[in-house]
């Protein structure tokens, strides 16, 4: 975006009156876009706008309903995935297309193995290309991890890798850095510049707007399913796009003010500590707080959020709740004490893909709300579950909609309403707002401050510095399985929190002693040996 | 021949024996008479046996296994004789005696063979057949297996008597319910709804006859005449209370009698006569309760 | 050609999809239909009152193990010890009611309730001790097949002095009409288990567990405790089995049972349950048993010879759900 | 826990994860070698060379069909045709050499290709009608059951024209060593697949299928041309079997085979195959064939009462499966 010597004028890419309808689903109408040679085109609106959808037609996925496909002045039909990648058009889809019983290296070049003789495979010929094409790409995995231990940051590292090495002319992006934190963003970003030559273009979705300033060069809004406008980024303020993808202007909210010292403790958590990564993790939650967690990936705050509420074995620790200790063995117990857990992997953990909206929703509150001696109110259940469509403005035809068929973000709104509709007195939201668009994570916010007000206490994990900031009573920071320090809102800035969460356990002086045993560390010995 | 069976019984005779079946009632009879005369002679049996006749491949096994335990005796009915004809030489060349029972083993290994004419019996419960229903109509047959000998013999002892002694008698398919009670019933029931002019009807062992027995009670149709095979409480409160005209039934405890008896013989190296034979007896309401049918019956 | 591609959702609901739901499921039945249609016309035999109950009446034991395994394999499991395990309750009905001399009532609670120990002993081994579900079934299979043998001595166990126990089976509880209580039993026994899948909170549970069994632990369910009372749901139906077979026969017979299992999984699987969990449903159990029994009391009265009758059965199958899935697909 | 989420990290594997790998697969046979310890000092007649031959030529007809089984397994699917589809081969391989007396290596050929058509027809019916492999071969187990006794009229066919036919399976490769080749060709079958399964793209596509096939057909890769290629492959192994069983009996038994499916199932399992697909591999199918072998033979040898075997085996494969799972978990 900084060295403009060529003139970005070609169109690379265009996309002439797209209709595509779903059961029940307008997803895309008349449909406009635009991609030009050497350039970096966002692609915004609103969750279930239909970004998703139209970046499936092009990589094959979907056959659209009408409308034309231009590639290099060329009209094109896209007849399959395999099809697209012939063609020079490559994806990275917001849901992750990985096969988790294989390797790194076996995913990248799935289907295109080296191979020795026709159905001979040369592993190591794989390996080799893998290591060489990870290194170019400066991606911090290792080719024969296999992709189902991964953590969701690592699993989208592997899917760039996997698109990236089909060196392809069109690179579409739906939502890459969802799961990433700010130094993979960078990193992300470095590749996308490389990446982008005279003839080569990217269709980048995302909902963070400081991301799209800092790599777009134009940005299309949609919204529902119907084309906006295009415009250049540099002559455009976030507040314009915003409204464009809204349709209204969004007004500011304030956060939370800082500690709320005049309330009890309502939970303490004291030397948690589990085989694979936690140390000695202590902190309390107040009734009312809105107590935030930052840290680098791998810092453990997934890892904390699990062990607390049982979902991971604990090898130590006392949770206390309202002065008295409890012991949590499965999940059940946590949510039996009020404590729920909002997992950042919303597809593996956090829903029935196959069944409906409503019964996600109501999935928790079951046998609380929407029985009578073990028996179901439907009806009971279906109100509730169509109330929480309308209170978080969750686009879909019906909640008899398959969960499965609704986008990204329209994902995650569910999963919140399955733990609204529980009314825990904990909530712990780990990345609540991982690919929900700016004005409903505004939405998502208030909610949070209303819960807050209500009196609930809420741990939100979240990789987004700002929000953590924005929302937080106080900052919990941890590095490497440990908590360095706890913040308060006041001394809180993206300085400390960075100074903290970069914090290594050599320079605590307590822990130094324990460095032999860091689980990073080992592992990265383990892999200089390999190379070796 | 020198003693010292598995684990224990020191000095006690050994006698393995390798039967057909073992869960089904005929085969857990010969397995009594086994033991019964192996205790009474101071000897030690196993006795095993595939789940169905048709695990051919199970049942030498089982034979591989035992011969190596080097029994003093060998008691074998083979599911397939000419499989089971590699097994038996090697028996013979670790001097193990082996005793053939049920159905001949088409060897010349067995020192002798404690046998039942399948085919005769089945040629006797037609006979019996023919007379109840006055030598014509239609006649139907369930029977337990089309492919193992017992099966097959039972089956074609009937027919072939049918063809020769009883031209005007029709006999229909036979239709195989696998021995399975619930299955045999399912299949009778549909015979005699298809069948409106049925007589009677013929079932080759007790699993069979107890189904065709249930079968023609749940469809309500009076006057069939029952003719079964083998015995067991079921099948014999049918014959007594008339649902049932009667039935064959060898003599599977006496059968295992006398293949202990004959493997004591052959440990001790008394000669053997070439066949045993014992026997099939036709039972029904008039001597199910005479001592001498009431010996051979099992339940 | 991918799954998800234009798989057509159930949308645009409230009003229409019910209705289109309710159709579905009838047309679920057009194979059996058709089945039906080509043998009435196929054989005068067929078509007849006493035919139907016979055909209802042979579906009585594989449709109640077939009921109480949907439910299992819902949840993404499988059991393969209800054949062998039937045959061990019908000899503990004969232990109690028999040997033991209980009252009738008392006899059939405790068989029922013994299935139900057996399915808790596979829920625990499967939920807690984490063995797969086929392995954990299997050793069940081979340990009931086992203690039928030894607890009935490997002999029948006759329940000639217990009219009472028969009656169960193959009485008419409507006066005048010749209808086996057993069907009565089965339709009876299916509602209940309808109700409890469709309306209930365990039913409910069986439908997520199988959905995703991560999710639904997470969402303060615990799994653990529900899949072992799903198996042991599922025994009670093992032992009503037992109890219908024998009351059926007027015995127990201990070697009976094996390959019950095989008949009933498939006619859960016909009747349109995914054995990999999540969806599944009772009436389409009960189409899915009809379809075997009639199609083998089909094939036995137009006298097709038994070797072609599994041909004929495998092929029919194979068409009946082949266009089932066609259906599907189009609706 | 029910949601323990596995982890490695960014920073990996090589040298430690290979090793530790082939440290659990050598673990794996800690099981077998317990129960091999156990008979050894239960019994004086267990632990001989004899024996030893004894169970591994008792393991070849299962282990050839579980490991052309295990493919189908690691896509996902199951194969329940494999048992009747092994009777129905042996028939057709009497036919091609007793019959129609073709050249033995031409009717060995033909017997095994025709193994792989009825895998071929298998895999058509999953992968382009989408019927579920359960139904699918269901039908085939029904139909080549049938076919088995139509085209041998219900009687056995013997090879005794044909001794050289024996001799593949009581033969003796080996001068002057009694080892038979039977237990010869279940190794080098064995290797075979091993290398095919870890070593080439087929194998690869299959672990892939089974992992995530939306994920696979996604990556551009023909999914259903590859799983009808695996269905086929493990055709192969069903004729390969039917010739074994044949060969060692002298005879084409046309009735036998119902049942082997489920062994063969259970060995793969056993051998930590997981039923949901993705992972396997043949030395564990292998493990899992020889412990269920083993355990049948040591029983017997031992003179335990047949009612009591089944019920030993079922605990004994709770328990090996148990501490399988305990080391995996600790590891
Ligand atoms: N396979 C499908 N079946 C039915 N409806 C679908 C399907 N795929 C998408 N939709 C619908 O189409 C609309 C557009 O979805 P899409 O995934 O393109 O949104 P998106 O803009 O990517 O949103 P997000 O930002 O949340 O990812 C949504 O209403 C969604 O529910
Ligand atoms: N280098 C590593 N080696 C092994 N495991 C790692 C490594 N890095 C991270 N992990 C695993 O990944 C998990 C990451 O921790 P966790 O998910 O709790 O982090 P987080 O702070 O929530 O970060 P994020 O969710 O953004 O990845 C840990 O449970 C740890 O076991
Ligand atoms: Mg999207
Ligand atoms: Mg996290």
């Amino acid at each position: 975006m900084t060295e403009t010597a060529t003139p970005r004028t070609l169109p690379l890419l265009e996309v002439e009156g797209v209709d595509k309808s779903f059961p029940g689903v307008r997803a895309l109408s008349d449909m406009r876009l635009e991609l030009r040679a050497g350039e970096v085109l966002a692609l915004v609106g609103e969750n279930g706008a239909g970004k998703s959808t139209l970046m499936k037609l092009l990589s094959g996925i979907h056959t659209p309903d009408t409308g034309t496909f231009t590639l290099d002045g060329e009209p094109l039909t896209i007849a399959g995935p395999k099809h697209a990648t012939e063609l020079g058009i490559s994806i990275i889809h917001q849901e992750f297309n990985l096969v988790p019983h294989l390797t790194v290296a076996q995913n990248v070049f799935i289907g295109r193995e080296p191979r020795r003789a026709r159905l001979l495979l040369d592993e190591r010929r794989l390996v080799r290309d893998a290591r060489e094409l990870i290194g170019r790409l400066h991606l911090p995995l290792d080719p024969n991890a296999v992709v189902g231990d991964l953590t969701v940051a690592n699993q989208q590292m592997v899917e760039i890798a996997k698109a990236l090495s089909y060196d392809p002319k069109v690179l579409i992006m739906d939502e890459p850095t969802a799961a990433l934190n700010d130094a993979e963003v960078a990193t992300l970003h470095e590749l996308i510049r490389r990446f982008v030559r005279p003839e080569t273009g990217v269709i980048y979705i995302s909902h963070r707007m400081e991301e799209i300033r800092r790599i777009a060069d134009r940005v299309t809004v949609i919204r529902d399913g119907q084309y906006v406008d295009t415009v250049d980024v540099a002559a455009t303020s976030t507040r314009e796009i915003i409204a464009m993808m809204v349709g209204r202007t969004l007004a500011d909210h304030a956060g939370p003010q800082g500690v709320r010292a005049d309330r009890e403790v309502l939970l303490e958590v004291t030397g948690l500590s589990t085989k694979a990564l936690l140390k000695d993790v202590t902190f309390d939650l107040r009734a009312g707080e809105i107590l935030g967690f930052a840290g680098l990936m791998g810092a453990g705050r997934t890892e904390t959020a699990r062990a607390i509420v049982g979902a991971d074995p604990v090898d130590g620790g006392v949770l206390t709740l309202r002065g008295s200790r409890i012991r949590i063995g499965h999940p059940a117990d946590a949510v039996r004490h009020g404590i729920g857990y909002l997992s950042e992997d919303r597809k593996r953990y956090g829903l029935l893909l196959d069944k409906d909206v409503k019964a996600n929703v109501t999935l928790g509150a079951l046998a609380r709300r929407f029985t009578t001696a073990g028996f179901v109110h439907d009806r009971a259940a279906r109100a509730a579950a169509s109330e929480y469509v309308g209170s978080l403005r969750i686009k879909t035809p019906s909640v008899d909609q398959t969960t499965k068929f609704l986008s990204g973000g329209n994902q995650q709104k569910v999963v919140i309403a399955k733990w609204l509709a529980r009314d825990c007195d904990i909530l712990i939201f780990d990345e609540p707002t991982r690919g929900i668009d700016v004005g409903a994570k505004e939405e998502i916010y208030q909610l949070l401050n209303e819960l807050a007000e209500q009196g609930k206490s809420i741990i939100m994990i979240s990789s987004e510095l700002p929000e953590v900031l924005r929302m937080s009573h106080r900052v919990v920071v941890m590095s490497e399985g440990r908590v360095t320090r706890i913040l308060d809102a006041a001394e809180a800035s993206q300085e400390t929190i960075m100074h903290y969460a970069t914090l290594r356990p050599d320079e605590n002086v307590e822990d130094a002693k324990e460095l032999g045993l860091d689980p990073v560390e080992t592992g990265a010995a383990e892999d200089e040996e390999g190379k070796a | 021949a020198e003693g010292g069976g598995a684990g224990g019984g020191g000095g006690q005779p050994y006698i393995a024996i390798v039967s057909k079946g073992f869960q089904h009632q005929f085969w857990q009879a010969v397995k009594q008479g086994a033991e019964e005369e192996a205790s009474k002679q101071g000897a030690r049996v196993t006795f095993v046996g595939p789940p169905t006749e048709a695990d051919v491949e199970e049942q030498i096994n089982m034979l591989t296994n035992d011969i190596a335990k080097s029994p003093d005796a060998l008691g074998f009915a083979a599911l397939d004789s000419q499989a089971a004809e590699p097994l038996l030489q090697q028996a013979k060349s670790q001097d193990i005696p082996v005793i053939a029972f049920d159905s001949g083993v088409d060897s010349d290994v067995p020192l002798t063979t404690v046998s039942t004419d399948n085919k005769a019996a089945a040629a006797e419960a037609a006979k019996h057949m023919a007379e109840l229903v006055g030598g014509s109509g239609k006649v139907a047959m369930v029977v337990h297996d089309q492919t193992s000998q017992s099966g097959t013999q039972r089956r074609d002892g009937f027919l072939e008597w049918m063809e020769q002694n009883a031209p005007d008698i029709e006999v229909l398919d036979p239709q195989y319910g696998g021995g399975d009670q619930l299955e045999s019933a399912n299949i009778t029931k549909s015979i005699v709804s298809s069948n409106p002019d049925l007589k009677g009807i013929y079932a080759s062992n007790e699993g069979s006859a107890i189904g065709v027995i249930k079968g023609v009670q749940e469809s309500g149709k009076q006057g069939l005449q029952l003719v079964g095979f083998d015995s067991g409480k079921a099948q014999v409160d049918a014959i007594r209370n008339g649902t049932m005209a009667g039935a064959v039934t060898q003599d599977p405890v006496n059968m295992g009698r006398q293949l202990v008896i004959a493997a004591m013989k052959a440990i001790n190296g008394e000669d053997l006569p070439e066949t045993v034979d014992t026997g099939f007896k036709w039972y029904d309401q008039t001597n199910v309760d005479d001592p001498e049918i009431a010996a051979v019956l099992y339940d | 050609m991918v799954t998800t591609r234009e798989k057509s959702g159930v949308a645009g609901r409230p009003v229409g999809a019910v209705v289109k739901g309710r159709l579905q499921q009838l047309l679920a039945f057009a194979s059996l239909i058709v089945i039906f249609a080509f043998f009435s016309v196929a054989s005068p035999f067929f078509f007849t009152y006493g035919n139907f109950t016979a055909i209802l009446f042979s579906t009585v034991v594989i449709g109640t193990l077939a009921i109480g395994t949907t439910f299992v394999i819902i949840t993404g499991g499988i059991d393969l010890s209800i054949g062998t395990g039937m045959a061990l309750c019908a000899v503990m009905s004969g232990v109690f009611i028999v040997n033991l001399d209980l009252p009738l009532a008392v006899g059939l609670v405790a068989t029922v309730l013994f299935g139900g120990l057996m399915g808790l002993v596979n829920g625990i081994n499967i939920a807690l001790l984490k063995i797969p579900p086929f392995i954990a079934t299997l050793a069940m299979m081979l340990v009931a097949e086992g203690l039928a043998l030894v607890v009935s001595g490997s002999a029948p166990i006759y329940f000639s002095e217990e009219p009472a126990y028969t009656k169960i089976s193959t009485g008419n509880l409507i006066p005048g009409v010749d209808f086996p209580n057993a069907v009565i039993v089965l339709i009876v026994v299916a509602v209940i288990a309808g109700v409890l899948l469709t309306k209930t909170v365990l039913g409910r549970y069986t439908y997520s567990i199988g959905s995703n069994e991560e999710a639904t632990a997470l969402s303060g369910i615990d799994v653990r405790k529900w899949k072992i009372a799903v198996y042991a749901f599922a025994g009670l139906f093992i032992g009503l089995a037992g109890i219908m077979i024998s009351a059926r026969l007027g015995s127990a017979q201990p070697a009976t049972g094996m390959g019950y299992e095989l008949q009933a999984i498939a006619a859960v699987v016909i009747g349109g349950t995914s054995l990999s969990g999540g969806k599944g449903s009772i009436v389409g159990t009960l189409i899915g048993a009809l379809i075997i029994s009639t199609l083998n009391n089909g094939l036995q009265i137009m006298s097709i010879p038994q070797e072609w009758q599994n041909v004929i059965l495998g092929c029919v199958i194979l068409v009946a759900v082949y266009t089932d899935i066609l259906r599907k697909k189009e609706a």
